[in-house]
Formats: structure tokens, sequence, C-alpha cells
């Protein structure tokens, strides 16, 4: 049995990167507002606070108030669990990241990431299969036809793209040799991966955007065609719920992508924590941007980009790397 | 002792297979070519045998033109061909009748000719294979491939219940020569376990000392094949459906070579490879080839078909050929080989006569017919003379035959002799009451009155057949002399194992 | 003429020239006039003759008792130690019958040329004559069993295909049938006997076999008497002795020459010769010999009896060949070898005469055959009258005729070799025969006319070639006889005795006193029997019917024939059929038949059983899983 | 629930035997054949088939550890490609079957009824 | 400390077992089912065997119950009439008692065969050191690499089945 501090750490460990992920989803939200409205040459939320700094905190407030409406002939119990179960596998898949080094704290020496599993890469892709599970239940439960078409049609797209964007990490791992995130890491100290693997960030980036049903992918709930998708029937805090998922989701991917093609929290100058939560930035801005100027993608294309483009890509980058390594 | 000719024998077997090969090139619609092509191979096939007829050398009495190649060597069995006197008779009347029935399928094949002809050249290949087969595996392969095109030409361009009777006659054969294969095994394997060597070679085998217990098993698995092809008594009623519904070139080949594979069987394989079984086994096989010959011929005198009726007289004919081969003494043995022949000839000329009346007629009732002399005289001369080959009137082949048989039956089994003697008249009464109501007596049907007579190529097949059997008739020492030695050598061997079975005289 | 032909002894070609005859008219007789068609056959058969009398004069320039002219064509069958060969043999005996045979076939072919004159199948008729004789002289000149049989199936061959000549009409077709099957159940006897003469003697040879009988088959022996039997079996199916004889009556179906040459004069008796030529055979058997001499005397009795009531020309006649037949064998079988065959010679020409005359008869009354539509024919047909009177008085055995000779001289034998019972028995029968041939006479030549109009108004004497061979054989049957005077040592005795073992009771002596006292009895017998008929038929015609009512049944059984055709058929013939229908319907199909198919529905139905365990029902396979999983697990666990 | 409690609750502090692991994995084996048999409805038999494959894959695992070999776990991984083949075939019948049948109640489909 | 673990996913397992085929409704089931593998994965996990584990939770979880939660939406299939227990009496006791005497045999086997000593050469503490994944990789590709290429054949057949079987004519 470890001794005591052991847990103390961990549980520390945990509050930190929960409370900064609550934190960060929440401003999220603003971020992006404020950034899609600069790009349309536009103000954003500016009433609430300085330049709308408190507008997230409004809307929790607001959805928190406002009248949750279960549908009668829906499935009750599902009804209720399909949300949690959405934003579950977001917040768990942070347990592997690493997002600094190793840190002498009060006498002790804490490695900046929660549980460094052997197998942490295998843990994130099966976790971000479980996200499926939130959306499909959800859209059935709701017991409304386009719920549920919504709520298949995200599903598709997401086991779709999940199976390119794990191909698309294959090549990483053959550079680095590990499935552990840390020792990922590790491997990007001569170069970021970025520059082995273009291709690969690029597929990955794009299978992310896919994966989070964001901007160019995000047909399944776009408010103008299936009215809302799967969570057309959700109100207050379970719809909160949903969006935050969402939101949380982005900044899994944004910081699987940091510490995967990035380097992590490799930087010359600044502390390890300060580089990861810049790239986090950096890549995050990058989701942004591309959501205020991509158009929306029709189902079948996306479909179809998914499995003829993206799919071949990833294989043939897999085939180029695994010559290089075989070469070297 | 193998004449330096090159392998005559193989190229007897290859030559119809070759030329049912070339057949298959040619298109279906082409009949006339493929009749010539078909008759050219067979009748140069003839002309092979005739050569080897020729430079037969009667006093060795092994086998002549031997070919041996491995051929399984990993099981002892080897391409082995040779032909004696006791082969050599079939091997002519094989392919003698081939053309004989190739011509006369030149009309009354409504449709697919060219598939019939290469039935046929296959038929006569897998024929001859059998008679000159000296490797135990090696005939079983051609008795059984035998099989496949007799199928055929009985399944597709057999009569209204061809499928019943094609089965039949494929089940009853295949039934018996399992067995067969068994105890072909059975012997090889016994044979190694004495000398070590595992071979199916037939002159190998014959010297194998098999425990006479055993050798009673293997003699009845090997006599059950050959006695459902000959066909033997109990195993015989798939010969009557089988030739009512077979073509009529089926029905000739089918009882001119096909029955002599059984009798021929016996001689070849189950006399010298287990002598002491064979005469054990004699005087029940006798028993049944007497009765076969008077059951045969009372039945035939019951039938209202031509062709029944003539099956059932085959029934009759090879109960001779049996009773003198389990006669076992030179006489009887070259009797029954002459016999074979002679059926061969009376029997494959019946059919083809009948065939002749059924392309007229389209009915083989002997009710629709009478009165045919007077509107076909050229015919009922031939007709005559072939059935009374068929009866036996001195003079003609049957009778020589015959006699020989009941001469050396006479020796051995002096009752079987008789009652076989009482066979004969019954031969002649069913003959000769199916040719009063068929030939004689006023015409009961008006088509009766406008049939036309022979036409050349008709009487191109039976004046041949008719020759022969005059010939063999008036001259049969030609073929006798043939015999000698082979029969001679065979029974010493027989004899010297049976001794201490029983005395023979 | 005689210097030329002494060299002369290819005795092979007395066959040979009919044979070749033969073929040329069968083959190329259609395409031929009539006219060459008769010339071919008559010249063959008269070169036969030829040859014949020139073999018959060369044998008489040899010494008596080396009188024998061989010559062999070569081996027929060879296999083992038997050999036959195509020996062809001339000595007394071959050649009186030769000569019989050629002599009679001669006129006969004359004969038939007017009688057949405007028949369709003219040149198959001519073939088959002569192919006849061909085959009748190599039974006669052969040197072996074998090949005396190959001629004796080919003379049977020939009668079934000339009995049934007319073959539309379907009662010749049957006759023809039954002539030859009846003939082949003798025949089947004498394979037998060959077979077995092979096995004792290892050759069909007639020398060797008759030199070695003696050593071989020990006197009286049973073997020696069955195997003579056996022969005698084939000889009574030929020559239509009882039981055998049904075939004769009925192959009157034939055109009359064919049953002048075959059904009297040559083939039937070629029974006789071979019993004869094996004479040394039963004389190693006295058994055998007492049975051919009853059955023999009691053919003649029976026949006599029948020919008394029959109506129908040609059937009286014939009634009256296997009556003849009888006296023949009768003499054979007292020992009386010369006799017999005297008989048959003498017996050859009248019989033949009666049977042409009866055929001019019927031919002038275009196809009448019924003695009740017959009668004072003699008004118009003048010599067919006179030669038919010739024969009846041969037949009868009035004295100068040939008739009366020989069968004299049989009596006699049977009287002297102490069978006097079968001399009753002969002298009764000739009483017979003398009613029965004067009541044809009678009621056909003299009395009033019964013809139908239109039959007398075709009445015409017959052409010549009809009428010539009618006066010369009536000259032979009156001349013939004198060759046998005296009985027992006549020139004719004397040139056949060497060819026979010494029988028993060589009475060379001159006739004793009871010998002419015994031939007077005889010569009464007969006259009785001619003024019985002549009573009867001729005085009042009316008394046959009233004799006919006093013995009403006598006269049914005699007119029936005895029944004996229907006995046959009930005995023989409807068992067989209906057996052999019986046989081939349960036996064949149903026995075997039924067993194959039977396995054949066995599969079928088990099949059907299996299939009701697929039920489709899903849980159902499951829980057989499940009990498959159970079990061998159970297995696994308790026995592991 | 079942198995878990029996005998061995007394070495509750030495590592779970292999003897445990077996005797969970046949209550889930049985427990899966149960459904099997019981239940109508064709998707249930699936998952409860889907079940037994576990019990099979956790008693391959188990032996793996407690054996020193890794060839049971590579197994496991065979035992779910083939798995995963089997659903997706298994539903695409009974899809196929919901179509022409309405109904996926085992009892209804006897198409294959001899 | 390993007990602590086992008894609850012991249970766990068990329950949500006993839950797949006791509960009428199919989407609760197909929970009850995701259930059960997490319950599974925990244990393998306590059996040092990540690789599998998260295979499992990835195959089965992710893939295998979508496919079965998206079958079972599209077919809408109604509930299980309530008293499906007691309509085959019959069946179900016949069940019943094979499946006893199935875990009666199971027993038997567990109980007479104990405790197999350390056989294969892979130990635990050698796994730990090289990396339960490495290995499997390892062996993978070199001593099972024909049995690897044919389940991707079998998957490439059940694609095309599926897809054939599942189209609407």
């Amino acid at each position: 049995m470890p001794e005591p501090a052991f847990f103390v750490v961990m549980l520390a460990k945990i509050a930190v990167v929960f409370g900064l992920m609550l934190l960060s989803v929440a401003y999220l939200t603003w971020l992006e507002r404020k950034v899609i409205s600069d790009f349309q040459v536009r103000l954003g939320p500016m009433r609430v606070g300085p330049h709308g700094l408190l507008q997230p905190i409004a809307d929790g407030i607001k959805l928190m108030f406002k009248e949750d409406i279960i549908p009668e002939a829906a499935d009750r119990a599902i009804y209720v669990l399909a949300p949690t179960l959405a934003l579950i596998p977001a917040f768990i898949s942070f347990a592997v990241i690493p997002f600094g080094d190793r840190v002498r704290l009060f006498g002790q020496s804490i490695d900046m990431v929660i549980s460094d599993v052997n197998v942490g890469l295998l843990y994130l892709f099966g976790v971000a299969s479980l996200g499926v599970y939130g959306i499909v239940l959800g859209g059935w439960a709701s017991n409304n036809k386009y719920a549920l078409l919504g709520g298949l049609r995200s599903a598709a797209q997401m086991i779709s793209y999940e199976l390119s964007m794990g191909l698309s990490v294959v090549g990483v791992l053959m550079l680095s040799e590990s499935l552990s995130l840390v020792r990922i890491v590790g491997a990007q100290s001569k170069a970021w991966f970025i520059l082995l693997q273009p291709i690969g960030f690029l597929i990955f980036l794009i299978c992310a955007i896919a994966e989070t049903n964001r901007a160019p992918f995000d047909l399944p709930e776009a408010e103008t065609e299936l009215v809302a998708g799967f969570h057309v029937e959700y109100s207050s805090m379970k719809f909160a719920m949903y969006f935050m998922a969402e939101y949380a989701n982005m900044i899994t991917v944004a910081a699987l992508a940091t510490t995967l093609f990035l380097g992590g929290w490799r930087g010359p100058f600044l502390p390890p924590v300060v580089w990861f939560l810049a790239k986090l930035y950096l890549v995050i801005f990058l989701f942004i941007w591309i959501r205020a100027t991509l158009p929306r993608f029709r189902y079948d294309q996306l479909m179809r980009f998914g499995w003829k483009v993206l799919l071949p890509l990833a294989l043939a980058n897999i085939v180029i790397t695994a010559a290089f390594v075989a070469l070297r | 002792m193998s004449q330096a000719a090159g392998p005559i024998l193989s190229t007897l077997i290859a030559l119809p297979l070759l030329g049912a090969m070339l057949l298959v090139l040619v298109d279906g619609a082409r009949e006339g070519l493929i009749k010539r092509i078909a008759l050219a191979v067979s009748c140069l096939g003839f002309l092979l045998s005739l050569i080897v007829y020729g430079r037969f050398d009667p006093t060795v009495a092994g086998m002549q033109f031997v070919e041996r190649v491995p051929w399984i060597s990993s099981i002892g069995s080897s391409y082995v061909l040779g032909v004696d006197g006791i082969s050599l008779p079939l091997l002519l009347l094989t392919t003698f009748l081939s053309p004989v029935a190739i011509l006369a399928s030149f009309s009354g094949i409504p449709r697919r000719l060219k598939g019939f002809m290469i039935c046929m050249l296959l038929l006569e290949g897998g024929m001859i294979g059998v008679f000159l087969a000296l490797d135990l595996l090696l005939f079983y392969v051609f008795w059984e491939g035998t099989l496949i095109p007799m199928y055929f030409l009985i399944g597709i361009w057999g009569g209204p219940r061809r499928i019943y009777a094609t089965l039949k006659f494929v089940l009853f054969t295949m039934a018996g020569s399992v067995l067969m294969l068994l105890a072909m095994i059975a012997l090889a394997v016994l044979h190694r376990s004495t000398t070590g060597r595992l071979s199916f070679d037939l002159l190998e085998l014959i010297g194998a000392a098999i425990p006479f217990g055993l050798q009673v098993w293997l003699f009845a698995a090997f006599a059950l094949a050959f006695a459902i092809k000959v066909p033997m008594l109990p195993f015989h009623t798939w010969l009557p459906d089988a030739h009512v519904e077979a073509p009529t070139a089926g029905s000739v080949l089918l009882a001119g070579v096909l029955l002599k594979m059984g009798t021929y069987g016996f001689l070849r394989f189950a006399l010298p490879l287990f002598p002491a079984a064979a005469a054990a086994f004699s005087p029940l096989i006798s028993v049944l080839a007497v009765i076969g010959i008077l059951y045969g011929a009372l039945v035939s005198l019951a039938q209202d078909d031509l062709k029944r009726l003539v099956a059932y007289s085959s029934v009759s004919h090879l109960g001779f050929v049996m009773l003198g081969i389990f006669a076992m003494n030179l006489q009887a043995v070259e009797g029954s080989i002459l016999q074979m022949v002679n059926h061969g000839l009376s029997t494959g000329a019946l059919f083809l006569l009948v065939g002749m009346i059924y392309e007229r007629r389209h009915t083989r009732i002997i009710g629709e017919f009478g009165g045919l002399s007077r509107v076909m005289p050229r015919f009922a001369l031939c007709f005559l003379v072939v059935a009374m080959s068929s009866i036996g009137l001195p003079g003609l082949n049957g009778f020589v035959g015959e006699f020989l048989i009941l001469a050396g039956t006479f020796r051995v089994h002096r009752g079987f002799a008789i009652l076989a003697t009482v066979g004969i008249v019954l031969a002649a009464v069913y003959m000769l009451w199916m040719w009063q109501r068929v030939m004689w007596g006023e015409s009961r049907r008006s088509q009766n009155l406008d049939l036309h007579d022979l036409r050349p190529r008709e009487i191109a097949m039976l004046v041949p057949t008719i020759l022969l059997i005059l010939w063999i008739g008036l001259f049969p020492n030609h073929l006798l002399r043939k015999m000698d030695a082979s029969v001679t050598h065979l029974l010493g061997g027989v004899r010297g194992a049976t001794s201490e079975v029983r005395g023979v005289k | 003429m005689s210097h030329i032909w002494p060299m002369f002894n290819q005795i092979w070609l007395i066959p040979v020239i009919p044979l070749v005859g033969s073929l040329v008219v069968g083959l190329m007789g259609r395409s031929m006039r009539r006219g060459s068609v008769a010339l071919i056959a008559c010249g063959a058969a008269s070169l036969a003759l030829l040859a014949s009398l020139a073999s018959f004069w060369r044998l008489l320039s040899l010494p008596p008792d080396a009188r024998v002219l061989r010559h062999s064509l070569g081996s027929w069958i060879a296999s083992g130690e038997l050999s036959v060969a195509f020996g062809f043999l001339f000595d007394p005996l071959s050649a009186t019958m030769a000569l019989v045979v050629t002599g009679v076939g001669l006129l006969i072919h004359v004969y038939s040329i007017g009688y057949m004159g405007e028949d369709r199948d003219y040149h198959r008729f001519f073939s088959l004559l002569n192919l006849f004789l061909a085959e009748m002289l190599v039974l006669v000149l052969a040197d072996n069993y074998l090949l005396l049989f190959l001629g004796w199936e080919g003379v049977g061959l020939c009668s079934y295909l000339l009995i049934a000549f007319w073959f539309e009409r379907p009662a010749a077709a049957s006759a023809g049938t039954k002539a030859f099957l009846v003939n082949r159940i003798g025949d089947a006897a004498v394979v037998v006997a060959m077979i077995w003469m092979i096995l004792l003697f290892g050759t069909l040879d007639f020398q060797t076999i008759f030199t070695g009988a003696p050593a071989t088959l020990s006197h009286g022996s049973l073997a020696a008497s069955v195997l003579s039997l056996l022969l005698f079996a084939g000889a009574v199916g030929k020559s239509a002795q009882l039981p055998l004889y049904v075939w004769l009556p009925d192959a009157m179906e034939g055109p009359t020459p064919v049953s002048a040459l075959i059904h009297a004069a040559t083939m039937v008796t070629a029974g006789v010769y071979m019993v004869a030529r094996s004479a040394p055979l039963f004389q190693l058997a006295p058994v055998s010999l007492e049975i051919v001499a009853w059955v023999g005397g009691i053919t003649a009795l029976y026949a006599a009896s029948i020919a008394l009531v029959q109506t129908d020309i040609k059937r009286i006649i014939a009634y009256s060949t296997i009556s003849q037949l009888g006296y023949m064998f009768l003499g054979l079988g007292v020992g009386a070898y010369a006799a017999g065959i005297f008989h048959l010679m003498t017996h050859a020409f009248f019989k033949a005469l009666l049977f042409l005359a009866a055929g001019s008869v019927i031919h002038a009354l275009a196809g009448e055959q019924d003695l009740r539509r017959m009668g004072g024919l003699r008004r118009s047909l003048r010599v067919t009258a006179g030669c038919f009177l010739v024969g009846a008085l041969a037949n009868a055995g009035i004295i100068p005729f040939a008739g009366f000779w020989s069968k004299d001289e049989i009596l006699l034998a049977a009287y002297a070799s102490g069978h006097r019972l079968l001399w009753i028995v002969g002298a009764l029968t000739a009483a017979g025969t003398g009613f029965y041939m004067f009541r044809l006479y009678f009621l056909a030549f003299e009395g009033e006319s019964r013809l139908t109009p239109e039959a007398a108004s075709h009445l015409h004497e017959s052409p010549w070639s009809m009428r010539l061979p009618l006066v010369l054989l009536a000259l032979g049957s009156a001349t013939v006889g004198f060759f046998g005077i005296p009985p027992e040592s006549g020139v004719f005795h004397r040139f056949l005795g060497p060819s026979f073992p010494v029988s028993g009771h060589q009475g060379g002596s001159a006739p004793s006193p009871s010998g002419i006292g015994l031939a007077l009895a005889a010569l009464v017998m007969a006259g009785a029997g001619i003024l019985m008929a002549f009573r009867y038929y001729l005085r009042d015609p009316k008394e046959p019917e009233a004799l006919a009512e006093r013995y009403p049944t006598l006269y049914r059984i005699l007119v029936h024939k005895y029944w004996v055709d229907e006995l046959y058929d009930d005995l023989v013939v409807r068992p067989t059929m209906a057996g052999a229908r019986f046989v081939s319907a349960s036996f064949d199909a149903g026995l075997v038949d039924g067993a194959v198919n039977g396995i054949g529905s066995l599969l079928g139905s088990a099949g059907a059983l299996l299939r009701r365990l697929q039920t489709g029902h899903v849980p159902a396979y499951v829980l057989s899983i499940l009990v498959g999983a159970v079990v061998l697990l159970g297995y696994l666990a308790f026995h592991g | 629930m079942r198995g878990a409690g029996c005998g061995v609750r007394g070495a509750m502090t030495g590592t779970v035997p292999l003897s445990a692991y077996l005797i969970l994995s046949a209550a889930l084996f049985a427990i899966g054949v149960i459904g099997v048999v019981i239940r109508r409805n064709a998707l249930i038999i699936f998952m409860a088939i889907e079940l037994m494959l576990n019990a099979v894959n956790l008693t391959f695992v188990a032996f793996s550890k407690f054996l020193g070999s890794m060839d049971g776990q590579i197994i496991v991984f065979f035992v779910m490609a083939v798995a995963a083949a089997e659903v997706a075939l298994g539903l695409a019948i009974i899809i196929a079957l919901y179509r022409n049948k309405e109904s996926v109640n085992v009892d209804d489909i006897n198409l294959l009824k001899g | 400390m390993e007990w602590l673990l086992f008894v609850p996913l012991a249970a766990l397992a068990l329950g949500t077992a006993a839950f797949v085929i006791l509960l009428r409704n199919p989407i609760y089931c197909a929970l009850a089912l995701v259930g059960t593998f997490f319950a599974l994965s925990g244990l393998y996990l306590l059996l040092q065997a990540e690789f599998v584990a998260v295979v499992q939770v990835i195959i089965y979880a992710g893939a295998i119950m979508v496919l079965f939660l998206f079958v079972i939406m599209l077919l809408d299939v109604g509930h299980e009439p309530p008293p499906w227990l007691r309509r085959d009496r019959p069946r179900l006791l016949l069940g019943l008692g094979l499946v006893a005497l199935l875990v009666l045999e199971l027993a038997v086997a567990i109980g007479s065969w104990i405790a197999p000593g350390i056989r294969g050469p892979y130990t635990s503490d050698y796994v730990n050191a090289v990396g339960n994944t490495q290995l499997i990789g390892r062996l993978l590709f070199t001593e099972f690499l024909i049995p690897f290429e044919i389940t991707s054949i079998i998957l490439l057949i059940a694609i095309v089945g599926a897809m054939v079987l599942a189209r609407r004519q």
C-alpha cells in the first residue's frame, strides 16, 4: 500500500486540473465570441463586465435557472444520464496529458501529469470513443425524430473521423516508440513531431475538429439544418452540460495536439507549464479561426471526405513513416 | 517376348481417345465430318488390332507386346499392358464392333451427335484398356472408365425410362466393383506382407500364396463384381432395362463387349489369382450358370419387347460362357472364349437389326410386326443367319462355341452339361417363336407394308458381321490356335493350385 | 463312259455342287429369268446325281470288302484332344443313300418346275431345294458324327424354311416352327450322345468309334444302351416316330414337291440312316435294339390306324410315311439292317410317286385337298391316276411291286428273329395300309365326281414336266423291288452287306418254306385290306357312315388323331408359356427388381425422417448445443 | 452476489487466486447461457453471447497472468476481433430479418423449418 | 489490497450481467452490458493486462455496443411483454436445469484443478519491466503473424457481408 502522501498529491493534482478545466471551459466561450466578432469586425459581448469578461458567468447562471423541461414520452433515466455521459470522457482524458516537467513543491518532486500510464494514448482513444454514447443516447432518449437523426449522424461522423485520427497518430507512435504521453513529449526533445509528421498533424487537426462536431463539421447540430441536432429537446442545466462537454472536448483535443505534435511543455526559455498553455491557446485560436472562416460541409461531402480522403492519407502517412523508420 | 514395334498397345488405347479429343474441336453442326472422323478413327483402330493379330505368336504362352511404365510408384502400381491368347480375340471383337456401332449411329441419333461420337470413342478406348491392362489398379480405372461414357450414352440418348435404367446400370456395377477394389488392395497388402514389395502387377500377384480362408473371401469379392457385369442370375435385372433404353449403338457395344468384361475378368483375374477358391466355388457358379441358361431362355420366351428378349437371351448365352469357364479344362475354356466372341457378333448383329426395325417403325413391340419377310427380303435373310447363329445352328459360329463348352463341361459336371443342352432347345424355342410373330404370318399393321428394305449403309454393317459369323462357324481353328498356349498356361496354374482342393480329372 | 470316270474320287464334290447351285440361285435368283433359275437348280441336282453315280461306279470297281472312298477337306474344329475334320466317306450304305437322294431329288426338281411355275418366290424355292440336297448329302457322306450333325441340323433348317415357304399363311408359319422345334428336341439328345462319345472315345470319327466301341463299351452295358438310345432319340425326332411324329402331318402345309422330297424320300429317312450307320453301337446294346423295333412297330400300326379315317389327301400319305418309317425301324430293330435300308429305298420311290401324284391332283383341282370333294378323276387325269395306282399297290405291298419285297423281307426278318408278336403287328399294319391306300384311290379317282363346279371347270391334266417324273417313279416303284430278290441275299444285300456288322441271324440260305408261307400270309392280309376298301367305298358309298355310327367312339378317337396334338399343347406348350410369363413377372420384376427398388425407397424414407429434426426453431438448436456441451463436459470432467 | 464470497474470504489479504477468477468467469458464462436460452429477443440473445465470449476472455487473461505466458492475451485480442466481425454480421442479419418479418422475436424466425 | 478492487469489480460484473438478461428494455440491457465491459476492463487491469483492458474498452464499449445501440434504435424494438418468464415454462426449466448441470461440471473442473506452477517465461514482473503492450506487439507480429493476417481477412469478409446483408434491395 503506497504511503498516504501519494494520495494527497494525487488529489491535489486532480483538483487543480479539474478547476482549471472548468474555468477555461467557461472563458473559452467568451474567447470564442470575442474572436469571431473581431473577425466579423464587430465588438462581441461588451455589456457584462469590462469587454464582456463576466459574460460566461452570466450565461452559466442564466442556464442554471432556466426551466428544466423533460419531454413527456422521453425515457427519463437515459434522458437525464445522457449529458453526463457526454461530459465525463472530456474531463477524464486529461488524466494522462503531461502539462509540465518535474517540479519540486513542498519537499516533494511532483511530475506535472496526473498519472503516467504506459498505454496513455490508447486510454485517450478509449475515452474518446465513449463520447459517442452521450450524443446517441441523448438523441434517442428525447423521443424526437430530429434529435434521433441528429444523434445518429453526429455519432456516425465521430466514429468515422475517430478512425482517421487514430491512424494519423500511429506515425507519432512509431517515432516515439511508446504509447505513454510523457515519453512522447520526451521524444520531441530534439525536434517537434510537427516537423517530422506534417501530414500526420494536418490529418489529426482536421479529425480533431470533426471529432468535436465543430465548425465546418458541425452539420448535425447546426441551427439552420436540423434544429440544433441531438440536444434539441434539452434545456437549462442539461443543455449547459452538452455545451460544456463540447468545449471541454475542444480543449482536450487541443492539449492532445500540443503534446503529440508541438512538443507539449518543451520550450527554450519559459517554464514548461507556460509553454504548454501558450501552445494550447495557439491551437484553440486556430480552431476558432477555422470556425469563423470555413462554410459548413454537407453531410455526404463530410462522410466522403472522411473515408475517401483522410483515411487513405493517414494510411499513406503510416507507410511513409514506417519506411523512414525502417531505413534509419 | 514383346515385338519391338513401339508401344502398339498404348496407341490402340490412345487412338480412340485422341479421336474423341479431335472431335471436341470440331464444330457440332458439321455432322458429316464428325461421322467420318469417328468412323475413320475406329477403323484405324481395327486395322491396328489386325496388325497385332498378325504379329501375335501363338506358341508363346505368356503376355506379348508388354509395355511397362511406372505410374503411381508409391503404391507399386504401374501402367502395364499386354495381350495374350485370352485377350486377343476380345480385343479384335471390340475393335471390330466399334466401327460397326459407330456406323449404326449415323442415323437415328436425334440430337448432339458430336457428344454421342465422343462417348463412343471414349467407350472404345476404355474397353480396349480393360482387355489389355495387366495391373489391377489400371484395370480398375478402365473398368470404371467404361461406365461413364455408357452412363451418358444411355442417359442422354436413351429411351423414355433412360434415367432409371442408366442409374440402375451404373449403381449395380459400382456396387460390385467397389468390393473388387477392396479385394485388390487387400491382395496387394497381403502380397507385401509376404514379399515385402507392394505391387498391383497381375503377373507378380499370381504367385502370391494366399491362405485358403482369405482366398475365398477375396475371390468372392472379385466374383461378385464380375458376376454383376456378366450378368449372372440374381444380379441381371439391370441388363434388360439398360438395353431397352439404350440407343442401338449403345446396345451393340453394351451386349457385344461390356458383358464380356465380366467373363474376361473371371478368366484373367479371379481364376489365376485365387485358383483354390475358384475350384471350390466352381460347382456353385456352374449351378448358377445353368439356371441362368434355362432362366434366361424361359423369360425371354415371355417378352414382348424385342430388345428385352435379346437382352434375356444374352443372359442365357453368357450362362454358357460361365459354365465353360468354371469347367476349367482346355476345351471348355477355349469354347467359352470363342463363345464370348460369337455372342458379341450375333447379339451385336441382333441389336443392329432390331435397331433398324426401330428406326423404321419406332416401336419394338413384337405384336406390332408381322410378315416382314415379304416386305424386307434382304433384311429377312440377314436376320435369319444371325438368329440361327444365336440359336447355335451347326455351320455357324454359335454352335462351335456351345459344342466345345458342352464337351468340356461334360467331362467335369455331367448333369450340368445335359441341362445346358436343354438350354439349346429353349434357345430355339424363343427365337423361332419371335421369328414367327415378327417375320412370318400376315402383316398385322398397315405400316408394315411400306417399310423399305436394307440401305447400302445398313448392308455395309451387317455383311462383315455375317461373313465373320460364317468364317468362325466353318474355320474356328484360326482363333482357337491363338488361344491354345495361353489357356493351357492359365489352366496349368489353376490346376496346380487346385490339386490339393480336389482331384481334377 | 465308265472308263473316263473310274479315277473320280472327289466325293466332296457331291454335296458342294448343289450348295453352289443354291448360293447362285439364292443370291442372284431375283434378277434371273425363271427358266435359267430352273436350269441351274436342276443342273446342279443332275450333276450331283452324275457325281454320285461316278463315285458308285468307282466303288463297285473296288474289291467287295474294301469298298470305301474317303476324302477330307481339312480340319473343322480342333481344341485339346478333340479334332473334327470336314471328312467325307463313300461306302455302300452312303452310296445307296446318295443315289436315292440325288435320284429322287432330281425328279422332284423337274416336277417342281411345273408345280411352282407361277409362284412369286420361284428362285427362293429352288435355292432352298438345292440347299436341302447339299445338306442331305453332307449328312449322308459325313465320316464323323459332328459333320453328320451339321447336315442333320441343316436339313432341319431347310425343312423349316420350306414348310413355311408360303409364310404369309399363319398355319404354314406355325407348322414350320413346330417342325424345327420338335426336331431340335431330338437333336439335343444327339448332342448329348456326341459329347459323351468325345468323353469315351476322344473323337467323333465313325471308324475309330466303331472299331474301338467293343473295347470301351462292354456288350449290353448300361452306357452302350443309353448312348445308342440317345442316338435313336435323335432319329425319332427326325424320322417322326412316336412320340415326336406330330410335326410331320402339319408339315403338309408346305408345297407338295417339298413334302415329296423331304417328308417322304429323304430327310425323314435320315434317322434310319443314322441308326443304320451306328449299327456297331446298337449291336452292343440288344436292349435298345428291342426298343427300336418295338417303337417302329407300334408307330407303324398307330399311324396306319389314324390314316384310316383322314379326309385330307396329303395327310393320309403323310401318316402312311410315318407308318412305313415304323416298318424301317422295325427292320433295323430286329437286326435286318440291309432289309431296313432296302425298304427305305423302295419307299423313297413309291412314296415320292404318291406325293407327286397327289400334287398333280391338287394342282389340277386348284388347291383342293379334301377327298370328300373329289371323285372320278380317273377319267380326266389318266396318267396321274395310273401312276397313283402303281404307287398305291407298291405301298400296300402287292406282289410284283417294290413295296412287297422290302416289307415282306422285314416281316420275315422279324419273324425269323423270334419277334412273333411284332410280325402280327406288321401284318395288321399291312392290312391297314392296303385299306387306307385304296380308300384314297377309290374316293379320289373312282366313283362319281363330287367336285365343286368351278374345280370341275378348272380340271386339266398337269404338264409333261410333272407327268414325266410321275411315270419314271412309277417304273421305279414297279421294278426296284427286284434288286432285293431273294430276301437276305439279293443283289442289293450283297452290295450293302459289308458295311454292317454281321448281324446275329445271317440267314444267307434260300427262303425257307416258312418264309414263303409268311410272305403269302402278309400278301393275303394286304389283299383283304384292299377288298374291304373296295366294298365300303366303291360298291355302297353309304356303308362308311353306317360303320362310323356303329363304332362312334373309335371313329371319333381316330378322326381326332388320339387328341395327341391337343395333349401336347396342354402338357407342354401352354405350361411353358405360362411358366415363362409367371417367372418373368414374379421373379424377375417382382423379387429382384423389387429388392433393388426397395432399397432405393428405404433410403428415401430414412432421409424424410431425419428432415423432421430441422425444426427451424432457434432456441431448439441452442438447447441441443447446450446438451451437447453438457454431455461433453460431463465426460471430460468425470473421466478426464 | 454469487461465487465471489465462497470459501476464500479468509485469504482477504493475499493476492486474488486464480480460482476466484475462474469461478467469476464460470458464473458470467452461466448467466450468458441462461440469457441465450431464456430470452426471446434476438438482440438480447446476441448480447448474452457477447457476455459468454467475455467470460471466456476473462479466463484466458487470468490463465495468462497465472501461467506466466502472453498467449492468453493475444488470443483474447483475436477473440475480440472475431467477436466484432460476428456482431457486425449478426446485426446485419437481424436487420434483414426484421425488414421482412417485422419482429426480432426468435420464435417467429423459422424459415429454415425442414 | 487487490481484493479491495476485485470484489467490487466482480460484483459489478455479475450484477450488470444479470441485468443484461433480466431487463425488459433492450436499451437498458445494452447499457448494462456496457457496464459489464467496464467491470471486465477493470479486472483486466487488475491482471496487469493494460493493453487488453484498453482494447476491451475501445472494441467492445466503443464499437460493438455503439453498433448494438444503433441497431436497437433503428429497429425501434418493443419491450419484451411482461410475463415473458412465465409463458414458456418447460423451456425455461429445461434451460435452467442444463445450466445448473453446466455450472456443476465447471465447479468440479475448477475444484480438481488447483494452482498450476509458473510455466511460461513471461512472469508478471518481467512483463511489467518490458511493457505489456510492447510484448504483445512483438509476439503478435512474430509468433502469431498468420492468425493476425487471417483475422484481418475475417474482418474484411465481415464488412462486405454486413454491407450486402443489410443493404436495402
